[in-house]
């Protein structure tokens, strides 16, 4: 891993340069209010200094309807689909990085997910350091998101007038080639940036009462509380907060056949496990048939079930449900409870021993 | 000779099935037809018992079916016994012989049969739980040596809806071999026992110390014949379930199937009573 | 003539908007009954207004209709904001004008080729039609498609539009939505050309019969929305008195009122306002109306659609050069213009495809007390009803399958948006 | 393929704007081979040509007089497939409104001393005459979903209409959220598949497809509420289209 410094008027310059590579740039920016990840066509549209967005990077990973085959029904041909361009993304932060390494993780277990894999290795990488929260739901401090995982291929960091660029992979390298507005850094730019670092970390909270290590554990003695009837009888199922959720990616898959029932495609399309139909099997049977189950379920997940399948937490801290759920349910808010209801039992029951995998 | 899983791996996206033709096809009940699935020349389905195959039409849609059919028996086709029961059931349901489908597969874990051996089996079905079941229930019977008693227990709704009379009967014509049939509602000519599965527990005298169970029917049938193989000894391990959960990819992708840490379609369908007493929404 | 008793009967009027019948007996020559039967089901729209907070009034009226749901919902925000002290900005009114050409556009579309022409086609409806001759239809799916996205662009989509609220708009076209309508609709002039060829050379039915006609007028524009309500007999009202000029009364056939103001009848509609309008006609829409021999005052009941073709040219150019000028100033985003009081009455007009539709509402304290809405076919109907008596014996040496026909292509020259005139009378406003 | 095969279709309309057969027509815009795969028989609206020999029938509008009962009934015995078009079908829709007056005072309303001239009783939705095969819903119904719903009921299936809530479609279309801009939404218990047209265009759902199985309408009255709502403007919300539905639930408790 190597560093360099660019100077923040470059940054237009850097992004023109870019598209003319034919890369295809995306990144936050300003709509009605909001931030969204966009395609910038103008760099003056691409924010950098901006505070979450409405859907994670991750729409363009895993869109949310993706075509998977084209089919003819007729003659039973089918050929998949998988158009990828060269795609930057700009401005992704920590908490999305993270959420991103654990989709890498999935879908490079067991039998891997061309679609996704395909996505991800034409997709580059530059994200930024978060200098400051970026807003009130957020807890990537406790969740340990608060730096940048190892799958960027750039990473900037803000240093007033200019941006620290690390260069975490051979494709970032590639992005900057041949662009000679960077340097390499010099020793006081190496303290600009330590500085920088070092100053960042009093203006986050831990938000967590309990360590992040701690929770699978609590989650698993939880599996009872009384807790989750009382989000169920708030919760309006609308399934927001799995939408935002950069480490959300259950889908759905659907054919679509045209009025002449012969040439059609097969596409996945987002899904959310607060639906109700979500666990249905034929016979009617419902795994997760209240809300309390439902939201149950995703709770575990985001602290438990998938850190025991992928070894990485299920939860970035970046708070996107927070801020979208209507009725206040959030995970800060819910773990904490979980671990308050535990240490006020007087009676702390050992936490269960866990079945060996299958 | 390629397995169809193999053929699977090779496409461009793991989403995408071989198309294979419907060789024939034998209504068995008001609500099942049971469908022999030719592959294509040059493939094996190469299965285990317990696992299933992900099953296509194109422009209806997808799902998983198990494969009811012994892997002794394959020659190139392979049997799906399939309850009409939403879109591509039903769709199934209109086909006709010569018909095309296309499949995924097959996938899962399957039951560990290697791990049956020298033991007594007991196993038991409930409704279409009888068709993985059938899979390995011919299995044992093709090589019935290497095995101790086997007991069948299979409930079905009324005696119309009973599964594979022909293969029951045959079973229980194999050495060593009971057969007990149960229906939940009577119907004229029908002289066996009637209730659910468990009545069928007290009549049986059988040594739960070398013993498997494997069962597989409906969500509310486990619980309750779990309590009556625990109540006779038989160790968690030794009982063996397969799972039914939604499966929109059959590759451990899409979520639906998880339970805690477990993707049912790739840890399982088929799991042991240890494996999964502890999960909460297992059972 | 041969039969002393004859009877038309046409049970279900098809191809227009909403339920009718047509009853006419002939006994020996002589009309004893000649109606145009309103059969819809009443819908009691004013009913389910009272009650309801102000802003749901245009997005509850526009489902009056469905063909002039951008019409219902213009002229109920416009009855509401003069309830309520609203004055619109400019650039809400040139928004909801061209998104008002955007339903004109429609609709006549619609009316001109689906509905009518395949009379003069010789086919039953668009079906065969759309085998006999696909460019034709095709034709005006396409300038359909085009009108339909210029609403789409605005207000979100034609058929209960979203985006207009009282005061304003909740949402704003992009430059690039309005660049790239802008180029379609210029596109669409030879569509539109061909559509003046069709109709210059259809044999459309000669009758005549001399009747007021009533439209919205303004001095500097052909005008849509606002404007006074003018006569071809002469007289000018302001909108609020539309009641001196519709005169409501109940007629037993029917469960739409009848209508009269300075004869026993008038007529509302495309003709309408081309006779009363015509001096406010883009240029290109005049040369439109030559080339298919109209000239003000068309007294040809069943050259209605052919005015509709030349406001449709109108309506194109129009369109054209306000899509310009909205471009030219930059759209906005900005809030809609709140209200400057709680209670009052007002009275929106506005001149929808079928005619000059009001919309009366008392509001109090946010919630309508008090609602009135006069539709066009309601307009319509005793005009029609006197056209049939004035046609009926001038055609009945005919068939009884042609004058069925006949009698059949008149009522639909009318465009009558037969569901949308089913409202109440008798308001008491509190 | 000959005309004989094609799948005859016919359109009805009861009580309503007839918007959502316009919206039939729309969809030959972007689907102009619809005419190639099925065979319209009747469709008053755009046809004159009349056949009583169909085998699916859309029924748009509802049911607001006896009258229309029998007609309801003829429909179907005569179709295999009936399927509700539109939220006047399929819920009742702003028709309904009215069943929160007394009839009488809607009737005297509307036409005074000759109220009794006009057949009329509560508006309800088709489906609570006759049974319903399948819905297309929404106010109006959606071009595409139509002609989703017609590929589906050419498969011989019904049509796969989404029960989930709008707000999943809305976070994915990155609208803005109608509580963010101070406005009310019935989004979380409304069923989804319009595209959030109406949050889209700055507008909150008004509940036009009808509600989602097992919608948490307490929660969000509760979260009404707290946006500030009063109990008459929180009914008003609620009663835009979901009267009948509205009604119907609280009979049951
Ligand atoms: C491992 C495994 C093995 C199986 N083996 C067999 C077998 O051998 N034979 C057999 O007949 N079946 C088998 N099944 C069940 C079979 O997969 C289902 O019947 C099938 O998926 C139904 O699909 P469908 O398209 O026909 O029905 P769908 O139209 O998908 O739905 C049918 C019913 O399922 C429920 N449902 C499922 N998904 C949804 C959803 N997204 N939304 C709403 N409701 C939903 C509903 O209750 C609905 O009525 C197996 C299932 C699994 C998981
Ligand atoms: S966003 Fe809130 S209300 Fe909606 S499903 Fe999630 S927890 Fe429930
Ligand atoms: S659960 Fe909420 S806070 Fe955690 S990653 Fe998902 S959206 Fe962000
Ligand atoms: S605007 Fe309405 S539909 Fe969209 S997210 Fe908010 S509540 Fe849900």
């Amino acid at each position: 891993m190597s560093l360099r410094i660019m100077p923040k008027g470059a940054l237009k310059a850097w992004v023109t340069r870019l598209q003319s590579r034919q890369f295809k740039v995306v990144g936050p920016k300003s709509l009605h209010g909001q931030y969204i990840f966009d395609e910038i066509t103008d760099p003056n549209d691409l924010v950098l200094d901006y505070p979450t967005s409405v859907l994670p990077p991750k729409k363009f990973l895993l869109p949310p309807r993706e075509t998977l085959f084209r089919f003819n029904a007729r003659t039973m041909e089918s050929h998949a689909e998988i158009t990828v361009e060269p795609l930057i993304i700009f401005g992704v932060h920590t908490c999305d990085m993270h959420a991103i390494a654990l989709l890498d993780k999935v879908h490079n277990t067991g039998y891997a997910d061309q679609h996704y894999k395909a996505h991800r290795a034409a997709t580059y990488l530059v994200s930024i350091e978060c200098l400051k929260p970026c807003m009130e739901g957020s807890f990537c401090k406790s969740m340990g998101t608060l730096t940048v995982p190892e799958a960027f291929d750039l990473h900037l960091t803000d240093l007033g007038s200019d941006y620290a660029v690390d260069v975490g992979s051979e494709k970032g390298e590639e992005l900057l080639e041949g662009f000679s507005s960077v340097w390499e850094p010099t020793e006081s730019d190496y303290e600009r940036v330590n500085n920088v670092m070092a100053a960042k970390w009093p203006h986050f909270s831990y938000r967590l009462e309990c360590d992040v290590t701690e929770l699978p554990d609590l989650l698993s003695i939880s599996q009872k509380s009384p807790l989750w009837d009382e989000l169920g009888e708030r919760c309006l199922a609308c399934g927001m907060c799995t939408k935002v959720c950069p480490t959300c990616y259950c889908f759905d898959v659907t054919d679509e056949i045209d009025l002449n029932l012969e040439k059609g495609e097969r596409v996945r399309t987002w899904d959310s496990c607060q639906i109700e139909k979500f666990a249905v099997v034929a016979g009617g049977h419902n795994f997760r048939s209240s809300r309390a189950l439902r939201q149950r379920h995703r709770f575990m997940r985001k602290g438990k079930y998938q850190y025991e399948a992928f070894g990485l937490m299920g939860c970035v801290g970046c708070g996107r449900c927070a801020a979208a759920c209507l009725v206040h349910i959030t995970p800060v808010d819910t773990f904490n409870e979980l671990y308050r209801m535990r240490q006020s039992a007087k009676a702390v029951p050992q936490p269960q021993i866990k079945e060996p995998q299958p | 000779m390629t397995t169809l899983l193999n053929e699977t791996l090779r496409q461009e996206s793991i989403y995408i099935p071989t198309p294979a033709r419907i060789a024939t096809i034998n209504p068995m009940t008001a609500t099942e037809k049971l469908f022999r699935v030719a592959l294509p020349s040059g493939f094996s389905l190469a299965h285990r018992p317990g696992q299933f195959v992900e099953v296509s039409i194109f422009g209806v849609g997808e799902a998983p079916i198990s494969i009811c059919s012994s892997p002794s028996h394959s020659n190139g086709s392979f049997e799906l016994c399939v309850r009409s029961a939403g879109k591509l059931t039903n769709a199934l349901h209109r086909l006709s012989p010569g018909g095309t489908i296309a499949i995924r597969g097959p996938f899962g874990r399957g039951f560990p049969i290697e791990r049956f051996r020298g033991k007594d089996i007991i196993f038991v079905a409930g409704g279409l739980g009888i068709a993985p079941l059938r899979s390995l229930i011919e299995e044992v019977i093709a090589d019935r040596g290497k095995y101790g008693r086997v007991y069948i227990l299979y409930g079905s709704r009324s005696p119309n809806d009973i599964l594979f009379s022909e293969d029951l009967k045959l079973w229980a014509n194999a050495p060593r071999t009971e057969v007990h049939l149960t229906v939940d509602r009577t119907a004229p000519g029908w002289d066996g026992n009637i209730g659910v599965i468990t009545t069928l527990f007290p009549k049986l005298r059988f040594h739960s110390r070398n013993m498997v169970a494997v069962v597989v029917g409906p969500p509310v049938m486990y619980r309750f014949v779990l309590m009556e193989l625990l109540a006779r000894g038989l160790a968690d391990g030794n009982i063996w379930l397969s799972f039914e959960r939604q499966m929109k990819c059959a590759v451990g992708k899409c979520g639906h199937c998880q339970m805690h840490h477990i993707y049912t379609c790739q840890d399982g369908p088929a799991f042991s009573y240890a494996q999964i007493k502890n999960l909460e929404e297992a059972l | 003539m041969a039969v002393e008793r004859m009877t038309v009967d046409v049970h279900h009027l098809t191809r227009v908007e909403g339920h009718g019948n047509i009853v006419v007996d002939v006994v020996n020559g002589e009309l004893k009954q000649c109606e145009l039967e309103i059969v819809e089901t009443p819908r009691f729209f004013e009913a389910m207004l009272r009650g309801r907070p102000y802003e749901e009034s245009s997005h509850i009226t526009s489902r009056i209709c469905g063909i002039c749901a951008v019409g219902h919902a213009t002229a109920s925000l416009r009855a509401t904001e003069k309830a309520l002290g609203v004055n619109p900005s400019p650039q809400t009114v040139l928004l909801r004008k061209l998104n008002f050409h955007g339903e004109i556009l429609d609709s006549h579309i619609l009316h001109a080729y689906m509905l009518v022409a395949p009379d003069f086609l010789g086919v039953g409806s668009v079906i065969p039609l759309a085998k006999a001759a696909p460019e034709v239809v095709l034709r005006a799916l396409r300038m359909k498609q085009v009108a339909g996205d210029l609403c789409k662009i605005i207000c979100g989509r034609h058929t209960h539009p979203i985006a207009m609220t009282v005061g304003g708009f909740t949402h704003f076209p992009l430059t690039s939505e309005l660049e790239a309508l802008h180029k379609r609709l210029v596109a669409m002039r030879t569509d539109v050309d061909a559509t003046v060829e069709l109709y210059s050379q259809l044999p459309i039915p000669a009758f005549e019969r001399d009747t007021e006609y009533i439209a919205l007028h303004k001095d500097d524009e052909y005008c849509f929305i606002d404007g006074v309500i003018k006569s071809t007999d002469g007289g000018e009202w302001p909108i609020e008195d539309y009641r001196k000029v519709t005169n409501e009364s109940i007629v037993k056939h029917s469960s739409a009122k009848h209508t009269h103001n300075q004869r026993d009848s008038y007529a509302v509609g495309a003709l309408a306002r081309f006779n009363v309008n015509y001096d406010q006609l883009h240029a290109r829409a005049k040369t439109a109306a030559a080339a298919m021999k109209l000239k003000p005052k068309v007294i040809k009941p069943f050259y209605n659609t052919a005015a509709q073709v030349v406001e449709i040219v109108h309506c194109l150019e129009d369109a054209i050069s306000l899509t310009e000028q909205i471009l030219k100033m930059g759209v906005r985003a900005e809030e809609p213009v709140p209200i400057a009081r709680r209670s009052g009455e007002g009275v929106g007009a506005c001149d929808v495809p079928r005619g000059t539709l009001f919309h009366n509402y008392v509001i109090d304290k946010g919630r309508v007390v008090g609602a009135n809405c006069i539709i066009p076919t309601g307009q319509n109907l005793a005009n029609i009803e006197a056209d049939m008596r004035a046609l009926v014996p001038t055609i009945l040496d005919k068939s009884q399958a042609d004058i069925t026909h006949m009698m059949e292509m008149l009522v639909r020259a009318y465009d009558p948006c037969i569901s949308c005139s089913t409202h109440l009378l008798n308001v008491k406003f509190e | 393929m000959t005309t004989q095969t094609l799948p005859r279709i016919a359109f009805f309309e009861f009580t309503s704007c007839e918007g959502c057969q316009l919206t039939v027509v729309d969809t030959l815009q972007a689907h102009p081979e619809l005419l190639n795969v099925v065979e319209i028989v009747q469709f008053r609206e755009a046809m004159s040509e009349r056949g009583e020999d169909y085998q699916i029938a859309f029924v748009e509008g509802s049911c607001t007089r006896p009258h229309d009962e029998t007609r309801l009934k003829e429909i179907r015995q005569q179709a295999k497939i009936v399927v509700a078009l539109g939220a006047c079908a399929h819920l009742g829709g702003i028709n309904a409104i009215r069943n929160r007056q007394p009839l009488e005072e809607v009737r005297q309303y509307v036409y005074g001393d000759k109220a009794d001239w006009f057949d009329t009783y509560v508006a309800r939705p088709i489906e609570a005459v006759i049974t319903v095969d399948a819905v297309i819903p929404g106010c109006p119904i959606d071009r595409n979903e139509f002609a989703m719903a017609v590929s589906h009921l050419l498969q011989g299936r019904m049509p796969n209409i989404p029960d989930y809530p709008l707000c999943i479609e809305c976070k994915l279309m990155e609208n803005v959220c109608m509580f963010q801009r101070g406005k009310a939404c019935l989004g979380p218990i409304t069923r989804s598949g319009c595209g959030a047209i109406c949050p889209a265009y700055g507008d909150g759902c008004e509940g036009c497809r009808g509600l989602i199985p097992k919608p948490n309408i307490e929660s969000l009255k509760q979260v009404l509420r707290e946006h500030g709502m009063s109990e008459e403007e929180i009914d008003a919300k609620m009663t835009m289209f979901l009267t009948y539905q509205k009604m119907r639930l609280e009979e049951k408790r």
